[in-house]
């Protein structure tokens, strides 16, 4: 469960207080009426999706019942920044390019969990591999 | 003595039970005496019960193995009445209570004389892992009476089949700092806490706190151990700033350090929660914490050695073996041999002896064994046989010897020749696990250490794992790792500690000889044909399992463990998965790290569903709302409706002349001809209203809603219709003008909360630029609705507002007073009547309502519930939103073509996407009447509507019916429906096929069945 | 591939069990294959089984980046069922319940389907009219079902609480007695030996780290174990569908969110049926080991971790003692989290993309289970014939720029 | 201004028209027992409503509403977040809830009154006023283990050494939301919604009933 900073309440709140409302940044387009069908669609429907850092928006709605934005790792959870509405992320693409190199490196360190449904364990790419090439 | 000699294996002194008192305890059916400080095992042990429960698989006879949470056998069924069953409770984490009741969970009639062994007997070769998979295919047919079969042998316990009289509640905490583990790790980093000032949680999940200190052979600044922990315990109970809890399992760690934590407040007291000074008291406590800082001093497990029959009632771990001596004064037989990789499980040996028991010999498989204890052990005289390993335990319900052989650990054999040795216990100890489960739960990845022979956590900031828990043993390095575990999570709090601030304890350090990395013991027959070699105990999985998995080619070994049910028991493998990833890894030909890593899920052990749900249950389930006329309407014998978390009247039943109440058709009617024909009234409370002040309301309603709102008029009412931008109809419902820059919306009952938030949305994130507030006023306006021709009348004396058709419109609102209680009245009508919505402040709400009734009973003022307002708005052909739409409606679907403003100046929300290709093309479901051909015939609601009734299934669908009712005006059934293109099929004729065959026919017509000019409510 | 069968177990135990056959082979990569399936979840292994079986291309290759059916499949909770409201989904979920049917026998592998009814609970007047409708257009559309009332559901489930004195007491619910629960783990396994049988490579430990695509028709994809060419691809990764798209410069209207479920100790059997319940939002069923499996609801946030927040558990078992109180006493064994990826409409996408060749396969949300051998059969067959089949063909992305969504939240609700 | 809002005082004579407190069906139907007589212990919980007080939502900027307010009642605006102003006879509160939202409490004879000259005062100011007093009710919690009770009951960090006097939070209480404030050390107030009321009522019984709660019966139907 998660500790949300509220950037309007100034302190750290319980996640059952907060509601998550998806992606942050979604601007309606300014002129609806020459938007094509397409483009439409995309504003409605489409959303980032990212494995790692997300800009999202979220509401106190158990608390100030204002909207804000979070930066959050969708892998880890972490969460970066919390900024008010209007404002703009400090934590971005270039964390992100970051993070997934040294997500990288992490992987080729450590063994991968091959995760299942409760305790989990899961052999390591370069041991399978090895073991692969060995019967081969 | 007579007690020692009821308890064959109890001893005369040591231990911390209290021998001065009798606990008197069922197991299946036997009456024994244990004493207070027992656990249900320590007393069963202590009574020379070896046989405490049949296995799941191959019902092979069991014994109790662990001493605590690790335990896969001793899982018992609880209760001495049918409500208070609780089952598959491990008899090792059972605190001994009087007129304790327990059974074993496998075996028929019991576990001793079971006649299911037979099939396990018999049966166990054509069980190989998968054999379900495998077999029961042919015929197709009959796999239902199979599983009827296999599931007859399925489960451990039994649920109790009556409601739990037992209550439970949460606390929800916040600390600086949670220390799970109150051993000698966990004591010393909260004494380091405590003193830095922090705020400290302090669990533990045994009865009593110490962890090995309960039971260890050292000493502490020269004085017994539990001396110090007296001390320890004394002094953080003083500081006001700790929060000690025992009995208290952490059993999962969920993000951002929040701990479940389930605190066990009386279930080491009976059965059934016992009341305190007349007060219940919950049976658990679910404690949520919110830590800062979290340190795990969750110690380790020991893993028990794979060899045959490992499984006989008598094999169990060397700590084990010491803790029931030391701690409950228990020793389990009379002749042990310990097997073991290490040093540390030589104390075994030593308290076995010590309790004036004979230890026939400890085979150690290292061949040259060097360090204190083993120097003690023979200075003892206790044999110690190196090299070697126990092969095989011999006998049938308890262990009557060990096969012994010398072996090559590394090259996976037997080396010498097997000596038979005659004794009744077996101990083993393959090394230590620390326990990990918490850290892993949050993903993070344990890593393999050669170091200690296992897993070691890593952790997330924030978390750190001190002493045994992180592969740290000696007694004088877990007190030390403890307090740099404290300063550590102190420091990064921002208190001002260090390590020197510490008085750590004097122990005595102690040598200790490398480990040996044996998990399966080889036997002199390869593993496919030797004797069963138990590796998950609860789950009957064995090594040659394993083997067998492997062999067809389940490499990965989350698929070996899926496929032979490793570590899916109660005990979540806690002693088998390192021994299987160890099997895995040798039959694969790779090292255990290359085999994976293992990850943890909560629970670390289970956890009662009540104390889960706490006091959410029951008439706390869910918050019930009410109106504040909710007491009239319960005296006036309402039926209620759900509507969201609102209790609205539902239909008031009246008595008939016969005596009986009416059925819901006969006071549907009766309401429904009273508001047509005189009067009614209706608690509209629960409608949403929301306050909306500012210089820019109008310019927001505008864009919000589908229709115009420029010219509305202070004193004017408008109906308005809201979108999704998906052009989607969202909510419906009256906005009142109050002011220039004032208004007051209303919203449908169960999207008041909703609707706010959608509004509260587009102003702060798209306009905030708009000079607008919207404030909820739901609650503190109270909402009645006088309606039918009669309202009038009934008012006027009660009023000072000008009630004259003329003076106060149609869409008017008004303010004044009625009943001497300042009101607005709002001349907007949902019934198709003439009707006053009357909002007073809700204090004053029974008042006006009491005195509406005063004045009405010359009216007969008929008071209607839900179902007789949906009657007669469907009449007039009002929509009920999520009722006659479903978020695939647009407000064209539902021809309210009027309440479109496709010629507003701003880009209204839902405006764009009526224009998409999908919402302009022909042949969309749109709102209609349907009016049975049999006028008696009430549609059901739900009804497929087809053109062809007589089309072979899957038969063409073209709609259905959203409402349906009888109506009494009409003297007939009528509907409302969606049917495709039906705005274009007037007249025509649709079908609806019903589950019994039959098959209504009705006429599309239009969507106004009553008064369709729509003059009754001017009148 | 071996013959399973109860004579054969008996041959095997004789032999102490040495004999076995590994149930797929472990191949080395190809160069190139016909078809590359990216995925070797359930529906992938279907998807390339009925690509050998029924379409004669077995130069397939499963791609899968850890192991065999470990990611929704292993994690899901079992329920198989096929009443959905609209037709286009009705058809889908049909189709493959009628795969499900005989499934064990065609795969010569238990995959444990379990027909034992699924009871879908309505606590309020709205309940009972979406289930009327949802009811009465699954007969039309040739699926079984019925509408029960409370003393109906009762004598189903004597163990629930059906009385009025719950806080949502139960009206009634549709039943349908032909949808259950199956042995997740068997069905992955069961196509992978059937179609490693037929000839397809099944690559585990091979990541996917991106497409080769040439003038808009795709090539191949680059693994870590180097490339691998098809002129056509289909991606089938569930909650790792966005990733997969975003390599091949697509965009999909997918979040992936984790959706949660716990199972209690293993019980004595006490329920036989699955029920479900959107209003007080819990789903349960009792499975052949004993373990109640119960399904909590989708967290609101995006999240790859497999893992949730712990008041959607606590929720859920707050709506199960709600329906059981019984089961107060029952303890919670293990809970556990999968990434679904859902679509707007909680709708899958079966789709063509603006690449030629690749196709994705995904967005099913809580749903993907029970759809397995319909999604794969009704995929294999638009791979192979380079046209979407006429079940999967309402599936397309396009639906979210003209507006025909596919809306299942309507009324068979979010718990699938 | 004054024809730009509908300003009006809905609130009447108690003398002549009965009132009901929200919580006047949950004293009806669950009963209100009596602060500490079931084992003869002192009650270590005890609640009790203060019915009929006036509640307004101020919303608008801080600066000039801090200066209206000043100038009307004497007392400022909180100057942060989750903070609360008393004052000096602790009749009269004014509560941060958002950046630009304040729950003032008053007296309830006083509200109209009240909210008449804070608007003379605002003048043309993009503000509003909303009157709320029949919404809510205030339900004040004392006793040794309230703070127990509340650790029952919200999420909200609760321990009286951070939860200090002068907060004031809007959080979870239960299933439902309060607004949570620490007027002074002795007692919490709570306020709740009118329909959650009884919700809130029958969960504090339930969870203080190990500290033998009980009910205060002044200040319970008297109008202010």
């Amino acid at each position: 469960m998660f500790h949300i900073y509220c950037p309007y309440c100034e302190e750290l709140r319980e996640e059952e207080e907060f509601h998550p409302k998806g992606q942050a940044h979604i601007a309606r387009p300014e002129e609806p009426d020459t938007c094509s069908d397409e483009e439409w669609g995309d504003y409605l429907f489409f959303r980032d999706n990212p494995r790692g850092i997300h800009h999202e928006m979220w509401l106190h709605a158990v608390g100030c019942r204002k909207f804000f934005n979070i930066t959050r790792n969708t892998v880890s959870y972490e969460i970066l920044e919390t900024y008010k509405m209007g404002e703009q992320p400090t934590i971005t693409a270039e964390h992100l390019a970051r993070e997934e190199k040294n997500a990288r490196e992490e992987k080729t360190n450590n063994a991968q969990v091959a995760e299942g449904g409760q305790q989990t364990v899961g052999a390591s790419d370069a041991a399978v591999a090895s073991v692969k090439g060995a019967q081969a | 003595m007579s007690q020692t000699a009821s308890q064959p294996n109890r001893l005369a002194q040591g231990g911390q039970v209290d021998r001065t008192q009798a606990l008197t305890f069922t197991f299946n059916g036997h009456t024994y005496t244990g004493h207070p400080g027992d656990t249900l095992a320590s007393a069963l042990l202590a009574n020379g019960v070896d046989l405490v429960n049949r296995s799941f698989k191959y019902s092979r006879p069991r014994g109790i193995v662990a001493s605590g949470a690790e335990e896969p056998n001793a899982v018992v069924q609880l209760g001495a009445t049918e409500a208070t069953q609780v089952p598959n409770v491990r008899a090792t984490q059972q605190a001994l209570y009087d007129g304790l009741v327990a059974r074993s969970t496998n075996g028929w009639p019991d576990a001793q004389r079971d006649i299911m062994r037979w099939i396990g007997k018999l049966g166990s070769p054509f069980m190989p892992p998968g054999f379900y998979y495998k077999t029961f295919m042919a015929p197709a047919s009959m796999w239902m009476t199979y599983e009827k079969f296999i599931r007859k042998t399925a489960g451990l316990g039994r649920s109790p089949t009556q409601s739990d009289p037992d209550i439970y509640d949460h606390m929800h905490r916040h600390c600086d700092m949670l220390i799970v583990g109150a051993g000698p790790a966990g004591l010393s980093a909260a004494l380091t806490a405590a003193r830095a000032g922090a705020r400290v949680i302090l669990a533990d999940e045994q009865e009593a706190m110490g962890g090995s200190l309960l039971d260890t052979r050292e000493t502490l600044d020269d004085q017994p151990a539990a001396q110090w922990l007296k001390t320890t315990l004394a002094a953080l109970a003083e500081h006001d700033n700790v929060t000690l809890l025992p009995r208290t399992t952490a059993h999962g760690y969920h993000d951002h350090h929040f701990v479940t934590l389930h605190e066990r407040r009386t279930e080491h007291l009976g059965d059934s929660a016992p009341s305190k000074a007349g007060y219940r008291q919950p049976r658990s406590r679910l404690h949520r914490v919110r830590a800062g800082q979290v340190i795990l001093a969750t110690g380790a497990h020991e893993r028990p050695l794979v060899y045959a029959n490992n499984d006989v009632p008598g094999n169990l771990l060397a700590g084990a073996v010491s803790t029931y001596i030391r701690r409950y004064g228990v020793v389990p037989g009379e002749k042990m041999v310990l097997s073991t990789s290490n040093d540390h499980a030589y104390r075994a040996a030593l308290d076995w002896q010590e309790a004036g028991r004979e230890v026939v010999a400890i085979v150690d498989a290292r061949t040259a064994p060097q360090g204190d204890l083993v120097a003690q052990a023979k200075a003892a005289g206790i044999r110690v046989i190196t090299g070697s390993a126990v092969l095989e335990a011999k006998g049938a319900q308890r262990v009557s010897a060990a096969r012994v052989a010398a072996i090559d650990v590394d090259a996976f054999r037997v080396t010498g020749k097997v000596e038979t040795l005659e004794c009744d216990t077996i101990a083993s100890s393959g090394g230590y696990s620390p326990v990990i489960h918490l850290a892993s739960h949050t993903g993070a990845r344990p890593v393999w250490s050669d170091a200690i022979i296992g897993f070691v956590p890593s952790t997330v900031a924030g978390v750190a794992a001190s002493g045994g828990a992180r592969g740290v043993y000696p007694l004088d390095e877990v007190l030390a790792d403890g307090v740099e575990a404290g300063v550590n999570a102190a420091t990064a709090l921002g208190f001002d500690v260090t390590v020197d601030d510490a008085d750590l304890p004097q122990v005595a350090s102690r040598h200790e000889g490398p480990v040996c990395a044996l998990f399966q013991v080889p036997h002199e027959k390869a593993t496919l044909r030797a004797p069963k070699q138990f590796v998950d105990l609860q789950n009957d999985v064995t090594a040659s399992a394993i083997e067998v998995a492997t062999l067809e080619g389940f490499e990965s070994i989350e698929h070996v463990k899926r496929y032979t049910a490793m570590g899916f028991g109660t005990d979540q493998g806690k002693l088998g998965n390192i021994n299987g990833m160890a099997v895995t890894a040798r039959c694969l030909g790779q090292s255990i790290p290359e085999t994976g890593t293992t990850v943890f899920r909560p629970n670390y052990t289970p956890v009662t569903f009540g104390a889960v749900v706490g006091r959410h249950c029951r008439e706390l389930f869910d918050p019930e709302r009410y109106t504040p006329m909710q007491a009239w309407h319960v005296a006036r014998g309402a039926e209620f409706e759900d509507v969201g978390q609102w209790k609205r009247p539902w239909y008031y039943p009246r008595k008939r002349a016969d005596g009986g109440l009416e059925s819901i058709g006969e006071a549907v009617a009766r309401e429904c001809r009273a508001v047509r024909e005189g009067v009614g009234i209706l608690d509209a409370s629960t409608l949403g209203k929301i306050d909306i002040q500012g210089p820019d309301a109008r310019e927001f309603l505008g864009r919000i809603y589908t229709n115009k709102w420029q010219k509305l008029a202070p004193g004017r009412v408008r109906y308005g219709l809201m979108c999704g931008d998906d052009g989607m109809v969202m909510d419906d419902g009256t906005t009142s003008c109050l002011a220039e820059n004032h208004f007051l919306m209303t919203t449908t009952t169960g999207n008041a909360a909703p609707v706010l938030e959608w509004l509260e949305l587009w102003h702060q994130t798209e306009w905030p630029e708009l000079d607008v507030y919207f404030n909820s006023v739901t609650d503190h306006w109270a909402t009645m609705t006088v309606t039918g021709p009669e309202a009038r009348k009934l008012l006027t004396d009660l009023t000072d507002i000008d009630l004259d058709r003329e003076a106060f419109k149609f869409m008017d609102w008004r303010e004044g007073h009625v009943a001497g209680v300042p009101a607005r009245v709002f001349r907007i009508s949902f019934t198709g009547e003439l009707a006053f919505e009357i909002n007073v402040q809700a204090h004053y709400a029974m008042h006006v309502w009491e005195a509406l009734f005063a004045r009405g009973e010359a009216f007969d003022l008929t008071p209607y519930g839900t179902e007789t307002m949906h009657v007669l708005r469907a009449e007039k052909g009002f929509i009920i939103v999520g009722q006659d739409t479903d978020g695939s409606v647009t407000p064209e679907d539902l021809g309210m073509h009027w309440a479109i403003g496709y010629d507003k100046p701003f880009p209204w929300v839902g405006k764009r996407a009526l224009t998409r290709a999908d919402t302009r093309r022909e042949g969309r479901k749109q709102l209609v009447g349907l009016k049975p051909k049999d006028a008696s015939v009430v549609l059901e609601e739900g009804a497929q509507i087809v053109f062809e009734p007589n089309h072979a299934i899957p038969m063409p669908m073209v709609g259905h019916v959203t409402s349906s009712y009888y109506s009494p005006t009409l003297e007939s059934g009528f509907a409302l429906a969606v049917v495709k293109g039906g705005h274009q099929r007037m007249g025509e004729s649709v079908y609806l096929p019903m589950v019994d065959g039959r098959v209504h026919e009705a006429e599309i017509v239009s969507t106004q069945f009553v008064d369709p000019k729509g003059e009754r409510q001017h009148v | 591939m071996q013959r399973y069968s109860g004579f054969g177990l008996v041959k095997h135990a004789l032999r102490h069990h040495e004999g076995w056959q590994r149930q797929w082979r472990n191949p080395t990569p190809k160069p190139r294959y016909d078809v590359i399936i990216v995925g070797g979840g359930g529906h992938g292994l279907a998807t390339a089984y009925y690509l050998a079986k029924e379409h004669g291309i077995t130069n397939v290759a499963v791609v899968e980046k850890g192991w065999l059916g470990g990611g929704n499949t292993a994690r899901n909770t079992t329920i198989v069922r096929s009443n959905y409201l609209w037709d286009e989904s009705a058809a889908l979920y049909e189709h493959a319940m009628k795969h499900w049917e005989g499934l064990s026998q065609e795969l010569n592998y238990n995959v444990m389907f379990s027909q034992r009814g699924v009871l879908n609970l309505g606590h309020t007047l709205q309940d009972m009219r979406d289930i009327q409708r949802r009811v009465n257009a699954n007969r039309l559309n040739g699926i079984d079902g019925e509408v029960l009332d409370a003393e109906g559901v009762q004598s189903l489930v004597p163990i629930m609480d059906c009385s009025k004195r719950a806080r949502y007491p139960v009206m009634g619910a549709s039943w349908q007695p032909r949808a259950g629960v199956a042995r997740h783990d068997a069905v992955a396994w069961g196509y992978a030996r059937a179609a490693d049988a037929l000839g397809v490579d099944l690559l585990q430990n091979t990541e996917v780290t991106g497409f080769k695509i040439r003038d808009g028709q795709i090539q191949g994809v680059h693994t870590n174990r180097g490339d691998i060419e098809a002129k056509t691809v289909g991606c089938v990764t569930a909650g790792n569908s966005s990733v997969m798209a975003g390599m091949a410069g697509l965009n999909l209207p997918l979040e992936s969110h984790p959706l949660q479920a716990l199972v209690s100790e293993p019980l004595k059997p006490v329920l036989d049926t699955v029920v479900m319940s959107n209003h007080v939002h819990g789903y349960i069923n009792q499975s052949d080991k004993g373990d109640l499996v119960i399904g909590a609801g989708i967290d609101g946030y995006n999240g790859y971790g497999q893992r949730g927040s712990y008041p959607t558990v606590e929720h859920t078992l707050q709506a199960i003692v709600e329906m059981f109180p019984i089961f107060s006493r029952v303890r919670m064994n293990r809970q556990w989290g999968g990434i679904v990826d859902t679509c707007p409409d909680a709708c899958p996408i079966l789709s063509k993309t603006k690449i030629k060749g690749l196709y994705f396969n995904c967005g099913w949300g809580t749903g993907g289970f029970k759809a397995t051998p319909g999604s794969g059969h009704v995929f294999a067959a638009s791979l192979a014939k380079g046209e979407m089949h006429p079940i999967a063909a309402p599936f397309s992305i396009d639906r979210f720029h003209s507006g025909a969504l596919i809306d299942e939240h309507g009324a068979a609700g979010v718990a699938h | 201004m004054s024809n730009s809002v509908h300003v009006y005082d809905a609130r009447t004579d108690h003398a002549t028209v009965t009132a009901e407190s929200p919580l006047a069906y949950s004293f009806q139907r669950s009963g209100m027992p009596a602060p500490g007589d079931a084992s003869g212990e002192e009650s270590r919980a005890v609640i009790g409503e203060r019915a009929f007080l006036g509640h307004l939502i101020l919303r608008g900027g801080a600066i000039v509403l801090d200066e209206a307010l000043r100038e009307v009642l004497g007392i400022g605006l909180p100057g942060r977040p989750n903070s609360l102003t008393v004052d000096a006879d602790g009749q009269r509160s004014v509560q941060w809830l958002s950046p630009d939202e304040w729950l003032l409490i008053v007296p309830g004879d006083e509200t109209f009154g009240l909210e008449t000259r804070l608007r003379a005062h605002l003048g043309g100011a993009h503000v509003a006023i909303v009157d709320v007093s029949a919404g809510q009710t205030l339900i004040e919690l004392s006793g040794e283990a309230a703070h127990e009770v509340l650790m029952k009951s919200t999420v909200y960090d609760v321990d009286p050494h951070t939860f200090t006097v002068g907060k004031g939070v809007t959080t979870l209480f239960a299933k439902t939301s309060v607004i949570l404030r620490r007027p002074d050390a002795s007692r919490w107030e709570l306020i709740v919604r009118r329909s959650f009321a009884d919700y809130v009522y029958r969960w504090l019984l339930d969870a203080g009933e190990e500290y033998g709660i009980g009910v205060a019966r002044e200040s319970r139907h008297e109008p202010q």
